[in-house]
């Protein structure tokens, strides 16, 4: 940074009414934190470290899982949680660097659109996951299909 | 001579403003005429630093209003104090005033939001201080208002922060150096003089402001930099004074600069006397608590002149300690950490920080240091500056530690300044609000900013070789050497040639920065000028009082001389202000000190 | 005892001091810039002899008054007190009145900058202005409904003063403002300043308007922007615990209350 | 002082426009958590859209997890790891100092507690995730 700092914006626009996104915004970053912390080392020991690692997980072992509505809950709930909690903070990230209006506005309307459309598609899967999709190879499946599909 | 010029117009690169009232100085004094002026006039604050950074905030010990919140006390017997401190030069109407009106200063302050100290009931706490006595000097009251040891902290920030309340106009990083002065008819038929208003350098941009007003109140603070080791901050130079001086009013008692005990040794960082008011102890290097020797009664208490002078004795008789023997130690290892950390905590960082001392676990070496300027621009107890000993300046006010009312005399209490700064800066504002009300705009002179412009350029452009740092550092060593706790006709005398010689070289002065913007190396060659008048006032002054009396210590009269000298100093510029003797440009009178209860008696504490 | 460090010679002791006190040769590189000239700061390079125990600001005035007149910074009270020198000395904002040579190693160059954030106006001096519109912002005064009894003071217990004893120390000296990353990125944040001065107010007994200034810095430039990255704290030469401030503040705009 | 002792030298060497600020351990693990939380958030993308693909096919699906058996992923795998655990851990050090009225005294600390304990969890962890993508494939 060669540049001289610019100096600040005179008058600060008019503070806006209503609901106050930053304190929710700051309150939710650490109540979605602390479950986070939960969710996600659940999800890694579960999924890396236990058994084989990541050697194990294919789609078998993930509708193994899902069978259980529990994991469908866990891993439903750590979407939501992340995917706010992340894009939130990104927002952050964008406010402290992109001065540019349109640029600042682009970037946040980018991570809202990526972020709706993942909790979309994310919600759908693990809402209607199919473990036993008809016309899969057996042995893709997990063990219990067969039982089901008898 | 031009009429009215309207508010905001920029005419050859000066620009204008008009206010009612101007104050010149944004430190206690003028923050709290600020604070009275603001709501009732159109009122600007011109300062050459920002508010906060006033010397006001570096005051430590507290502030002194009898209010009786931890032992009996009362406003007479802080009057008398003032005066037997003062060694009687002090005018006792305006010792009376000060007293009195004390305690509403501190419960102004209070309510303005100062977080005192507090009692455990829940009310100011108080503290001793050197010479506040309890019944006419029986023992040691605790009279001293504080807030830990940044009492001056807290009221400059509280002054400010009512400023911001209050929306005050401040002008900050302007630079006053002239005051206009017009002539206006008087009552009856004779011409009076009157300010119009002054003249500021814009510190940022090197641009020329006029500041046309009714009043204009001086509260400038002191000129400690015309010593080496002071307490005072590197821009106290004395420049309110200076231009009052230059503008041939008079400057009263300016032989009596206070030098203050508990210097942090070689650096003149100050120690509050609050310490010694919490139990710490002086001694020398044996050990001994020398001041029983020359305060039997209150010792270390005793008033600032009176240790001073008894550590400087110390020193001279061999019983100072290091490895020159130029010291003594300021002992609190006593009073224990906890007292320090939360009565005295920023001078135990001081001593910390700056001498690597602990001040907890070991006595911290001191020395007297140039502390406080007694004498000033003379003013009534209403704050009007004085033109003689008797005609006022109508619209001129004075107020602070540039200000001489007397409430000191020859030697000021600790904590009456902070009271100082407050009541009369009140009183400056309240008067100047009423004067304004009924005064008229006086019109300012043809190019008012003419005198101010062809100073500045002529030092910016002068083709000049002497250094301005050796020249200030010169003038601080030889006032320092001669001019400072014990003084002879001797050393006065050759401090006289020195600041001769130094005055002919600040003639070809050199300036090396020549930008506009920012240009402290130009603003410190004019802050010089100022020193070097000052100085060579306040060393005529003292070489013409030929005894001793409170802060002003003859080797030469060892004795208090009442007979022909109780009596205030005036000092006038006449004639040619650059020439070569003092003698020929500083005319000399006395004026009378009022005198209501206390007749002058020795001094014994 | 003391006498090892309290001989070393102060400010402008040096000519007289004894030879057994060691000066030596640090230099200082200072970022500089000259608004009548320059475009863009650059780095100058000045060799200064100095005591261990001498200031930065004493090395800054060696060059202003020996070496270039030109360089200009602002001071006054030289001891901690005033808040005027503020700079980023070696990468870190400190006051340079109370950063001793000593405490830096002197083997290596001392840079010396403005502080960071703040429109740099000439070498090390800044526009303050931006600053103090954030502390005046925060209505930093005491606004009480009560009126004490007249002539007198407000009651306040010596617990409820020391619950904001820490925030009066400010001296406004923008170390902790100018050190935040926050801050320097858009200067649109309040600032940890004038939370600390607003926290200051809000934790005061005798005040009654805390829920303005919380509903002041329950904004989008309010308490929220800080992420404690506590360079604040780290700068605070008053020691002032300014994150733990901030945390205060953050708490009772949740609470709704102070 | 002598003047002669202290002559400016008048070279200006070509350096940066400012130095780095030099904060200390709050301001360094806050640049780490925003890194990390930044690299976290464009996996977490990634790995949302992979996982969608489980209701595509479930042969698509394992060709797609398949690419994370690879060792080089594994290596990424191991630092997306890293990343999380920094951040989660730092996460909770951030909630302490903002809850409870300790925590800004002892972020210093914390901050040395959150490396120790990261270190550790890596130690625990990377050697068997790394063992687990390196060795002769057993899983499909
Ligand atoms: C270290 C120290 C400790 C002290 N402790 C105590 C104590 O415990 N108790 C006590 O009662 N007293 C104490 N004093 C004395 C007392 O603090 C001062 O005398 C008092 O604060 C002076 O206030 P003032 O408003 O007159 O001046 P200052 O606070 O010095 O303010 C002067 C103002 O004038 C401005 N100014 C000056 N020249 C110009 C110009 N030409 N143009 C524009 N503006 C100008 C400056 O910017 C500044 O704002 C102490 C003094 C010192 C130095
Ligand atoms: C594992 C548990 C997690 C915890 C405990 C946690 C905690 C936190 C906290 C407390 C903050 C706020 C920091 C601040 O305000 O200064 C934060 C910020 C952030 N987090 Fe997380 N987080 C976790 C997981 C995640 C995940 C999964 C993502 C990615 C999707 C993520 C991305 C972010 C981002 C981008 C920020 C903004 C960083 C900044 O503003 O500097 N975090 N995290
Ligand atoms: S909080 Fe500390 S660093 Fe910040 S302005 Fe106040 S004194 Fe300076
Ligand atoms: S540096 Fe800035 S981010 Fe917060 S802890 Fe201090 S205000
Ligand atoms: S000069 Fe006053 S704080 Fe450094």
């Amino acid at each position: 940074m060669t540049t001289i700092e610019a100096p600040r914006s005179p008058a600060r626009p008019p503070r806006s009414k209503g609901v106050n996104w930053e304190k929710w915004g700051w309150l939710y970053m650490r109540a979605s934190g602390v479950l986070l912390v939960v969710l996600i080392f659940g999800h890694l020991i579960v999924n890396l470290v236990l058994g084989e690692g990541i050697k194990a997980v294919d789609f078998g072992f993930v509708a193994g899982k899902w069978a259980d509505p529990f994991w469908r809950v866990w891993d439903g709930l750590m979407l939501w949680l992340a995917l706010i909690h992340g894009g939130n903070g990104m927002r952050t990230i964008v406010n402290d660097y992109a001065h540019n209006r349109t640029i600042n506005r682009t970037l946040k309307i980018l991570i809202l659109a990526a972020v709706v459309v993942l909790i979309l598609l994310g919600t759908y899967t693990v809402t209607f996951f199919d473990p036993c999709p008809s016309g899969a190879p057996a042995h893709l499946l997990p063990d219990f299909c067969s039982t089901i599909s008898k | 001579m031009s009429e009215q010029i309207a508010d905001g117009a920029v005419i050859d690169g000066v620009h204008y403003h008009q206010f009612d009232i101007v104050i010149v100085g944004a430190g206690g004094g003028g923050m709290r005429a600020a604070i009275e002026a603001g709501p009732h006039a159109k009122t600007a604050v011109i300062s050459k630093l920002y508010p906060t950074r006033s010397h006001t905030g570096a005051a430590q010990g507290g502030m002194a209003a009898a209010l009786s919140n931890v032992e009996e006390d009362n406003w007479e017997w802080h009057t008398y104090d003032t005066v037997k401190g003062g060694d009687y030069l002090v005018d006792q109407d305006a010792a009376e005033i000060l007293a009195k009106e004390a305690i509403d200063a501190v419960i102004d302050l209070e309510n303005m939001g100062l977080p005192f100290n507090r009692t455990p009931e829940g009310k100011i706490d108080q503290r001793r201080f050197g010479g506040h006595t309890r019944d006419h000097g029986k023992a040691a009251v605790r009279r001293a208002c504080y807030a830990a040891d940044r009492t001056g902290h807290m009221i400059l920030q509280t002054l400010f922060q009512n400023c911001v309340k209050l929306g005050i106009n401040f002008f900050n990083e302007f630079y006053v150096l002239d005051l206009l002065i017009g002539e206006v008819d008087g009552p009856d038929g004779t011409t009076q003089k009157r300010p119009s208003g002054v003249v500021a350098y814009e510190l940022a941009t090197g641009e020329l402001h006029v500041f046309q007003s009714k009043a204009v109140i001086f509260a400038t603070g002191g000129f400690g930099k015309i010593f080496k080791t002071t307490s005072n901050a590197h821009t106290l130079t004395g420049d309110g004074v200076g231009i009052i001086w230059r503008k041939r009013l008079p400057l009263e008692d300016m032989e009596f600069f206070q030098f203050h005990p508990t210097g942090l040794y070689g650096l003149g960082i100050l120690l509050t006397e609050g310490a010694r008011g919490e139990g710490a102890i002086l001694r020398n290097a044996s050990g001994e608590r020398f001041m029983e020797r020359y305060a039997p009664t209150i010792k270390d208490l005793a008033p600032r002149d009176i240790v001073a002078r008894s550590m400087v004795q110390e020193v001279l008789e061999g019983r100072g300690a290091g490895p020159n023997k130029d010291y003594v130690y300021l002992d609190c290892t006593h009073l224990g950490a906890e007292v320090l950390e939360t009565k005295l905590p920023d001078i135990t960082e001081f001593a910390r920080t700056y001498l690597g001392v602990d001040p907890v676990v070991e006595p911290v070496p001191v020395m007297p240091t140039a502390h406080y300027a007694m004498g000033g621009i003379p003013t009534t107890n209403n704050a009007e500056v004085l033109s003689d000993n008797t005609t006022i300046v109508p619209g001129l006010y004075a107020a602070g530690e540039c200000a001489c009312v007397s409430v000191h005399g020859s030697n000021r209490l600790g904590t009456n300044s902070l009271l100082d700064i407050n009541v009369f800066g009140k009183r400056s504002g309240r008067n100047a609000v009423e004067y304004v009300k009924t005064a008229e705009f006086v019109p300012l002179p043809d190019n008012p900013a003419a005198g101010v412009r062809d100073m500045l350029e002529g030092l910016r452009t002068s083709t000049g070789t002497e250094r301005i740092a050796a020249i200030r550092k010169e003038l601080q060593e030889q006032m320092d050497r001669n001019a400072q706790v014990f003084r002879t006709d001797d050393t006065l005398a050759a401090v006289t040639e020195t600041i001769h010689g130094l005055r002919e070289r600040y003639r070809n002065v050199q300036v090396q920065d020549k930008g506009k913007r920012f240009n402290t190396d130009l603003l410190e060659a004019v802050e010089l000028g100022f020193l070097l008048d000052l100085a060579e006032v306040v060393v005529f002054s003292a070489r013409n009082r030929k005894e001793s009396r409170g802060g002003h210590m003859r080797d030469d009269y060892p004795k208090r001389d009442d007979e022909n000298y109780m009596k205030h100093t005036m000092a006038y510029l006449t004639g040619d202000p650059h020439s070569s003797n003092p003698a020929d440009h500083i005319k000399l009178d006395w004026k009378p000190v009022v005198i209501t209860r206390y007749q002058p008696m020795e001094r014994k504490y | 005892m003391s006498t090892a460090v309290a001989d070393a010679p102060a400010e402008g002791q040096a000519s007289d001091a004894p030879e057994a006190i060691k000066s030596f040769v640090v230099t200082l590189i200072i970022r500089r810039f000259d608004p009548d000239v320059d475009t863009e700061p650059h780095w100058q390079d000045f060799d200064v002899e100095v005591y261990p125990t001498d200031r930065v600001l004493d090395a800054l005035h060696k060059i202003k008054w020996d070496q270039d007149g030109s360089l200009t910074f602002r001071r006054s009270c030289a001891h901690g007190v005033c808040g005027s020198d503020a700079m980023r000395i070696n990468g870190r904002n400190r006051l340079a009145c109370k950063t001793l040579i000593k405490d830096l190693d002197v083997q290596k160059p001392i840079y010396v900058e403005a502080i960071k954030g703040l429109p740099l106006e000439k070498d090390l001096v800044v526009d303050m202005e931006p600053f103090f519109a954030s502390y005046r912002e925060v209505q930093p005064f005491l606004q009480a409904n009560s009126t004490p009894p007249e002539g007198k003071e407000r009651i306040q217990s010596v617990a409820e003063r020391a619950r904001f004893d820490d925030t009066t120390k400010c001296i406004l000296c923008a170390a902790c403002t100018s050190s935040c990353p926050v801050f320097w990125t858009d200067g649109q944040y309040f600032g940890p300043a004038a939370i600390v001065n607003a926290h200051r107010f809000i934790f005061d007994s005798r005040d009654d308007a805390s829920q303005v200034r919380l509903d002041i810095l329950n904004d989008k430039e309010g308490v929220w922007r800080c992420r404690t990255t506590f360079n604040c704290t780290d700068a605070c030469p008053r020691g002032i615990q300014v994150t733990q401030a901030i945390a205060e503040v953050k708490q009772a705009i949740m609470r709704g209350h102070a | 002082m002598p003047v002669e002792a202290a002559d400016t030298l008048e070279s200006t060497r070509s350096r940066p426009g400012g130095t780095l600020y030099r904060g200390r351990e709050g301001m360094w693990s806050w640049v780490l958590h925003r890194i990390t939380g930044v690299a976290i958030f464009f996996f977490l993308l990634v790995h949302i859209l992979d996982s969608v693909v489980l209701g595509i096919s479930p042969q698509a699906y394992n060709a797609v997890i398949g690419t994370y058996k690879n060792p080089i992923m594994g290596l990424g795998e191991t630092a997306l790891v890293a990343a999380i655990a920094f951040h989660a851990l730092n996460g909770i050090r951030i909630i302490l100092i903002d809850f409870w009225s300790k925590g800004a005294k002892y972020q210093r600390i914390m901050f040395w507690i959150v490396i120790v304990v990261w270190v550790v969890l890596m130690l625990g962890f990377a050697p068997i995730h790394l063992m687990n993508v390196f060795s002769e494939g057993s899983a499909s």
